[in-house]
């Protein structure tokens, strides 16, 4: 293959069809016998309540939040981690001020409770 | 029409499709799962243009985060997910005109360019050994240090800024 | 060039040979044979799920000490056709108010992006998908799939545990993949490029990475089990609390997705840990063999495998919030020092010779493991002084 | 091969497509979303500017990597805020956050 971005597309293709098969599949063969009863959500045998739909916890935003931030600033770090052997030490030493930065975001939301489960 | 162009046209097909979709959909979390196809085809055409680097962060960073995020904000602030009112404004004719004549500004501006119908050069090097050389553009005092810096306090400002705004009990 | 050295190779010339004898042209021929190779690594990869049904049972019966299956066929090697055949003729049950689309996608982009990771496996010199100058990234890309498909199984079942489920897990997933994405920054810089092909190339003559980084391999051993959602980190599923999380809604064949891509992932984890760390697909004469390559790589990815079943029967679940803050207050951190006093170390003695290279990484690593053991335990007996100290308060 | 115009108009597209979600929606989560689709727009030319121009210089992808991480810092500080403004106002309609006009 000339470029390897064709093969990965093709792959992704063929990846993904390759799970459709068994679920056609299985819809074709499978007995079809729905009932309300059947239907419903199931939730350990008791009536639902409610909305499913509910509102979550705060917490799962705050850790999703530090994850974006942290996981842009990787990002940034593999372009320098693959060229260190072309860099000069004190292009290195940049690399380290980064994460030294990155660093002290944890550090203030660690110092400030912003990490703990509440 | 070759391979790419073919490509080009399905995966640009995408994006517009699910753009529309993600302007107009009711449900906003489905919305969010159509960003996530126009994500995908703005990645497909970062791989079309030899930038792979690109085309996988931009899995990685948009898809695997952002697009978590806006899901994770939507079930966050809506009581009711299905939404009863209406979604667009009352403006929303003025906006659709602007967007057009937006459009159509800048397609009449670039039809006027000469540099249109360029082609893609030869990449010197091939495209293999781009990704080292983003890494010492990156880092070298001459070219990109200071925006690499900047984007690390500016992520850091970011950071605490959200976060304090975010759990501010007050 | 014979079939031993080469084979891909020549397969491939044969079949683009056959191929334009009939007409073809360069390019289509090129595409299909493409595909043919594309449809025999992922049906690899499928036949290889089926069986590690089986392994996978016999591993947890020999550790709980049973005797798992044993009926059909020998050893009970046959047991998950029958397993399949249930889950196929299984009536599929679409619970009330479910968003059937985004219901009926997420297995089939959980499974995908489990298949997606094998087109960069390098099985041996000369046998594997694609060479891909942005591999690594490249895994981290199809993680982000796997969290997009559990998101879009939580929230498309109308069920209060499924979401509460789905959000336990993608918590933990999101907060594990920066410890893992720092462990592969490892390799990286070990090897000076994100090609899995190139990293294993650099490990030949027994130097592994293992050796220049412990840690790493240690580091990304746990934010693997992390993020493939394997006890001790199973806080998905925890029957007795929610039932079953994301996936309780989904029966049949849907499920068995759910279930075969959890299998191939911590598979392809394994082989991901031979590859980054335990040299892939280098042992002996396997450079001039590489069928012999396969089978060295498949054995450290069942190694790999196993150390991950081994920790899932032992250890007990643990709960989200020790979880979380063990990710945060210690893997990250850790990882973050192991990434600067690699990329120092390696900086400063890249020029000073096999072996001070070897040793000066290697004793880094064992350093900063003691100094963090050391830390920690210092913060463990504070927190035991604290909680022993006698309360004035409750006196009278 | 793929001319450069196809590019541009394609971005142009999806800038439009984006200013309408911008000013038409009522969720402020909505308008944050269709901002990410003008800046993928942005993203787009900046890349293709870059393919198609000079590649020896890497400026183009710094560039777009740069706004990845503005991208991030948008939608982190963006969603924050609104997740506040819920809180107090119960309410993320942009139509109904009117404390300041008085």
């Amino acid at each position: 293959m000339q470029s390897p971005w064709l093969y990965i597309g093709l792959f992704l293709l063929v990846g993904i069809i390759i799970p459709i098969i068994p679920i056609a599949f299985s819809a074709l063969v499978a007995p079809k016998k729905p009932n309300p009863i059947k239907q419903s959500t199931y939730e350990c045998g008791i009536e639902t309540v409610g909305d499913s739909w509910v509102q979550f916890k705060a917490q799962y935003y705050v850790f999703a939040l530090i994850f974006l931030i942290f996981d842009v600033e990787t990002v940034f770090l593999f372009p320098w981690a693959l060229a260190i052997n072309a860099l000069p030490f004190f292009a290195v030493a940049e690399g380290v001020l980064f994460i030294l930065i990155l660093i002290a975001g944890l550090s203030f939301a660690w110092r400030k409770g912003m990490i703990e489960w509440v | 029409m070759d391979a790419s162009q073919v490509i080009f046209i399905l995966s640009a097909a995408l994006i517009i499709a699910s753009a529309v979709m993600v302007v107009s959909t009711r449900n906003l979390i489905q919305a969010a799962l159509w960003l996530i196809a126009t994500l995908f085809g703005v990645a497909i055409l970062y791989a079309v243009l030899d930038a792979g680097f690109l085309a996988v962060v931009q899995v990685v960073v948009y898809i695997g985060a952002i697009a978590i995020m806006f899901i994770f904000a939507v079930m966050l602030t809506s009581k009711d997910m299905r939404d009863k009112g209406p979604q667009v404004n009352a403006s929303w004719p003025g906006a659709a005109l602007l967007g057009l004549l937006t459009f159509g500004g800048i397609f009449v501006i670039l039809s006027k360019w000469d540099g249109l119908g360029k082609l893609p050069g030869e990449i010197p090097g091939g495209a293999d050994a781009l990704l080292a050389k983003l890494g010492v553009a990156l880092t070298s005092p001459e070219l990109f240090v200071l925006p690499f810096e900047v984007a690390s306090i500016l992520l850091l400002a970011a950071l605490i800024g959200s976060v304090y705004v975010a759990m501010n009990k007050k | 060039m014979s079939f031993w050295t080469d084979p891909i190779k020549v397969v491939y010339d044969g079949l683009m040979l056959l191929l334009t004898g009939w007409g073809l042209s360069g390019a289509a021929a090129n595409v299909i044979s493409s595909l043919l190779g594309i449809l025999l690594l992922i049906t690899g990869a499928m036949v290889l799920d089926i069986m590690l049904v089986w392994v996978e049972r016999k591993v947890v019966a020999r550790f709980q000490g049973r005797l798992g299956p044993n009926r059909v066929g020998p050893y009970g090697l046959f047991q998950p056709f029958p397993d399949i055949i249930k889950l196929i003729i299984k009536e599929d049950i679409t619970p009330d108010g479910a968003d059937k689309v985004v219901y009926n996608m997420a297995p089939i982009i959980s499974l995908g992006s489990v298949i997606f990771l094998w087109a960069v496996v390098p099985l041996a010199s000369t046998i594997y998908g694609v060479d891909l100058n942005v591999a690594l990234l490249y895994l981290v890309a199809a993680g982000a799939l796997g969290t997009l498909s559990i998101i879009m199984a939580g929230w498309s079942s109308n069920n209060k545990y499924a979401l509460l489920g789905a959000f336990r897990q993608v918590a933990a997933m999101i907060s594990f993949e920066i410890p893992m994405v720092v462990a592969l920054l490892i390799p990286t810089i070990l090897a000076g490029s994100l090609s899995l092909k190139v990293i294993t190339e650099a490990q030949a003559g027994g130097r592994w990475f293992f050796w220049l980084s412990p840690l790493g391999a240690v580091l990304f051993l746990i934010s693997a089990i992390a993020e493939l959602g394997r006890s001790p980190f199973d806080l998905n599923e925890g029957e007795s609390e929610i039932v079953s999380g994301y996936h309780i809604e989904y029966t049949g064949m849907k499920f068995g997705l759910f279930y075969a891509g959890e299998l191939l992932h911590a598979f392809t984890f394994g082989g991901f840990l031979s590859v980054l760390f335990f040299g892939g697909w280098h042992g002996p004469w396997a450079s001039q063999y590489p069928l012999l390559g396969v089978f060295y790589f498949v054995a450290k990815a069942m190694f790999g495998y196993w150390l991950i079943m081994w920790v899932k029967y032992t250890v007990p679940r643990i709960r989200i919030d020790h979880m979380l803050a063990f990710n945060w207050k210690f893997l990250t951190p850790v990882a973050f020092a192991l990434l600067v006093v690699t990329a120092v170390v390696h900086s400063l003695l890249k020029n000073a010779g096999f072996w001070p290279y070897c040793f000066g990484l290697f004793f880094s690593n064992v350093l900063l493991g003691w100094i963090t053991l050391e830390i920690l335990r210092a913060s463990t007996r504070r927190q035991r002084l604290a909680v022993e100290a006698p309360q004035p308060a409750a006196q009278h | 091969m793929i001319p450069l115009s196809w590019y541009l108009y394609l971005s142009a597209a999806l800038f439009s497509i984006g200013l309408f979600g911008v000013l038409a929606r009522r969720n402020a989560v909505a308008i944050l979303l269709s901002v990410e689709l003008m800046l993928n727009a942005v993203n787009i030319n900046l890349v293709a500017f870059w393919r198609y121009g000079n590649t020896a210089s890497m400026a183009g992808q710094v560039f777009a990597i740069i706004v990845f991480a503005v991208a991030a810092a948008e939608v982190a500080v963006g969603l924050s805020l609104i997740y506040s403004i819920y809180r107090r106002r119960n309410t993320v309609i942009a139509d109904e956050l009117d404390l300041m006009k008085w």
